[in-house]
């Protein structure tokens, strides 16, 4: 069933409206004179033909087909007939002639810019054409905003890359401690918060905080072990408070806290 | 259409074209400015470069009347003056230069479809050719620099809108937009279904204007 | 020098030119093929479009002088002949395009640390900056008169220290050094270079206060 002629024919087509065009011209001069239902039946016999023709065509050609058909059915119905719903036959087909017509105007179009001179074709322009413009690559393209992002960006790298020193830590010995609370307990006439037997708190940072913290218990547990203080504490997690140890004090409550 | 140039007497008073006055220097400087451009040379290029009260129109135009039925001419596109080659010579110069490939029957359909219906989308160019549009298609357009974007159409999806581009008009010698004849004088009634398109002498009037 | 082209004449017989015939539709040709063309024209590329007995050579050397005193004269280069602006119109004809540059980004740091900390030796600059500064980069800013020597300082090798200039004060549209943003206000955020370790606060979690 393949005919190669015909596979030509149909591939020099731009789609099927691009058919119907050339069908038409054949027909009439005027398209508006053009008989539908006479082109339906040209393009119907055209595809007939054309059975054998390559698969990606056939799905858009088969489509104006079958509406061709439709349409061609809907024009030879007698005008009372045609449901009330659907759209009036005649203006599809003004509709139809009305695209090849447009279709139309653009191929004489084309064909009307294929008749000028073309550039590069049939009038050329100037080969090596001469420069005329001196570039002055001296000035300078840089801005304030510029200057500062520069200024930060080389602090930034300059920072990330100075080396890693760890801070030195001041450490609060046991020692330390009990110098400290043996000092101050003669001032403290009463209970006294563990706290308040911190070396000064202003300059330590909380883990050195936390170290001198417990520098100063085991300082007090040792010195309430050879009696020079009491210790005390309410509740579990209460505040540990500490005193100058009275010679009735009973040490044993401390340990058992 | 082939007279010869002819010497240059050695003196020669200011010319005049019209009433207004065109010096030789000043042609000499025109002249000089064209052969040395690729691109269009618009007048206001030119008059700086002339002396108080000549008028670069003037100078261009009394140059292009020189330059008649000589090997290069001078002709309006793309908003200026440039020299081209007369169309006549094209047979013989196509032997020795390089000439470019045409663009197939449908780039120059739906080339003609963004002419003339600009901006456009690809969907419209599709409707009117009642064929899609391959990509090599407009890839060539866009090769050729003949087409480009124009903005993107207020519809869902936001489809882009073609239009040509000053380099179309370049390639056609068509001064501007205005010069393509109008849609309905593509056609006319009398004539057959597909007009031959007018007779494009290089710079004669279109008959759509 | 400054003669204009001339009207041809309508009809002209073939120019003789010494010897050989040169007619006037293969000056057209010629013209029309110097024009057009991106490289020298050999009369070996001229000859086959000549009618019989025409020397491209000849048909060549008559173009060019009739080009004499015009605004394009005709020149031998690179083993063909080339359409060139009449040397005496270049000057007039060319437009000085200015094309600012940007400085390389480390010439732009090292400038913006000299700018902050000058005076300062080479060896500041690659020590505030993190890195070394090739010499290329001090001679892009002095080329620019960005800056200049301000003397030297007086530890062992006496290296040369560097400071803006007026110049510099221009080109970044200030009035004197004191309208830099100061540092502290362009590194906000970040450490400063010696700080002092923060004071601890008085922690709100410890009974007692």
């Amino acid at each position: 069933m393949t005919d190669p002629v015909l596979h030509l024919r149909l591939d020099g087509y731009e789609g099927p409206l691009d058919l119907l065009l050339d069908l038409a011209r054949a027909q009439k001069l005027d398209l508006a004179g053009i008989s539908i239902v006479a082109l339906v039946d040209q393009y119907l016999a055209v595809i007939e033909q054309a059975r054998g023709m390559r698969l990606e065509l056939q799905a858009e050609w088969l489509v104006m087909a079958a509406w061709l058909a439709w349409l061609k059915s809907r024009l030879l119905l007698p005008k009372e007939e045609v449901a009330a719903e659907e759209e009036d036959p005649d203006a599809l087909a003004l509709r139809l002639t009305d695209r090849l017509a447009a279709l139309e105007q653009m191929r004489a179009g084309a064909a009307w810019l294929g008749t000028l001179p073309q550039l590069g074709r049939d009038v050329f322009a100037r080969g090596a054409p001469e420069d005329l413009t001196v570039q002055d690559r001296s000035g300078l393209r840089a801005d304030l905003p510029a200057l500062c992002q520069a200024y930060v960006a080389a602090r930034r790298r300059a920072l990330a890359l100075r080396p890693y020193r760890p801070k030195p830590r001041r450490l609060w010995s046991v020692q330390d401690a009990i110098g400290r609370l043996g000092q101050m307990l003669g001032e403290m006439p009463s209970w006294a918060m563990l706290q308040r037997f911190l070396p000064d708190g202003a300059a330590l940072d909380p883990v050195e905080r936390r170290a001198a913290l417990a520098s100063t218990l085991i300082a007090g547990l040792e010195l309430a072990r050879g009696g020079g203080l009491d210790l005390r504490q309410d509740r579990a997690f209460g505040p540990i408070l500490l005193r100058r140890a009275e010679p009735q004090a009973e040490a044993g409550d401390v340990r058992a806290a | 259409m082939s007279a010869p140039p002819e010497d240059p007497p050695p003196e020669e008073p200011p010319r005049e074209a019209g009433a207004e006055p065109v010096s030789a220097g000043s042609i000499r400087l025109a002249e000089a400015l064209l052969f040395a451009s690729d691109r269009p040379v618009t007048p206001a290029r030119l008059q700086p470069l002339l002396p108080e009260g000549e008028a670069a129109e003037a100078v261009l135009r009394e140059y292009g009347r020189l330059l008649e039925g000589r090997g290069v001419v001078l002709v309006e596109a793309g908003g200026g003056f440039v020299l081209r080659t007369a169309p006549d010579l094209a047979g013989l110069l196509t032997r020795v230069v390089e000439v470019p490939r045409r663009l197939p029957r449908a780039a120059m359909e739906a080339l003609a479809v963004i002419a003339w219906h600009q901006p456009c989308t690809r969907a419209e160019i599709e409707e009117i050719r009642g064929a899609s549009l391959a990509q090599t298609t407009l890839e060539a357009l866009l090769d050729h620099g003949l087409v480009a974007p124009r903005g993107h159409k207020e519809v869902p999806g936001r489809p882009t809108l073609w239009g040509t581009t000053p380099r179309f008009l370049e390639q056609f010698g068509l001064n501007s937009l205005r010069d393509l004849p109008r849609r309905e004088e593509l056609i006319t009634g009398e004539a057959p279904l597909l007009a031959p398109p007018p007779a494009a002498e290089p710079g004669a009037e279109h008959p759509g204007r």
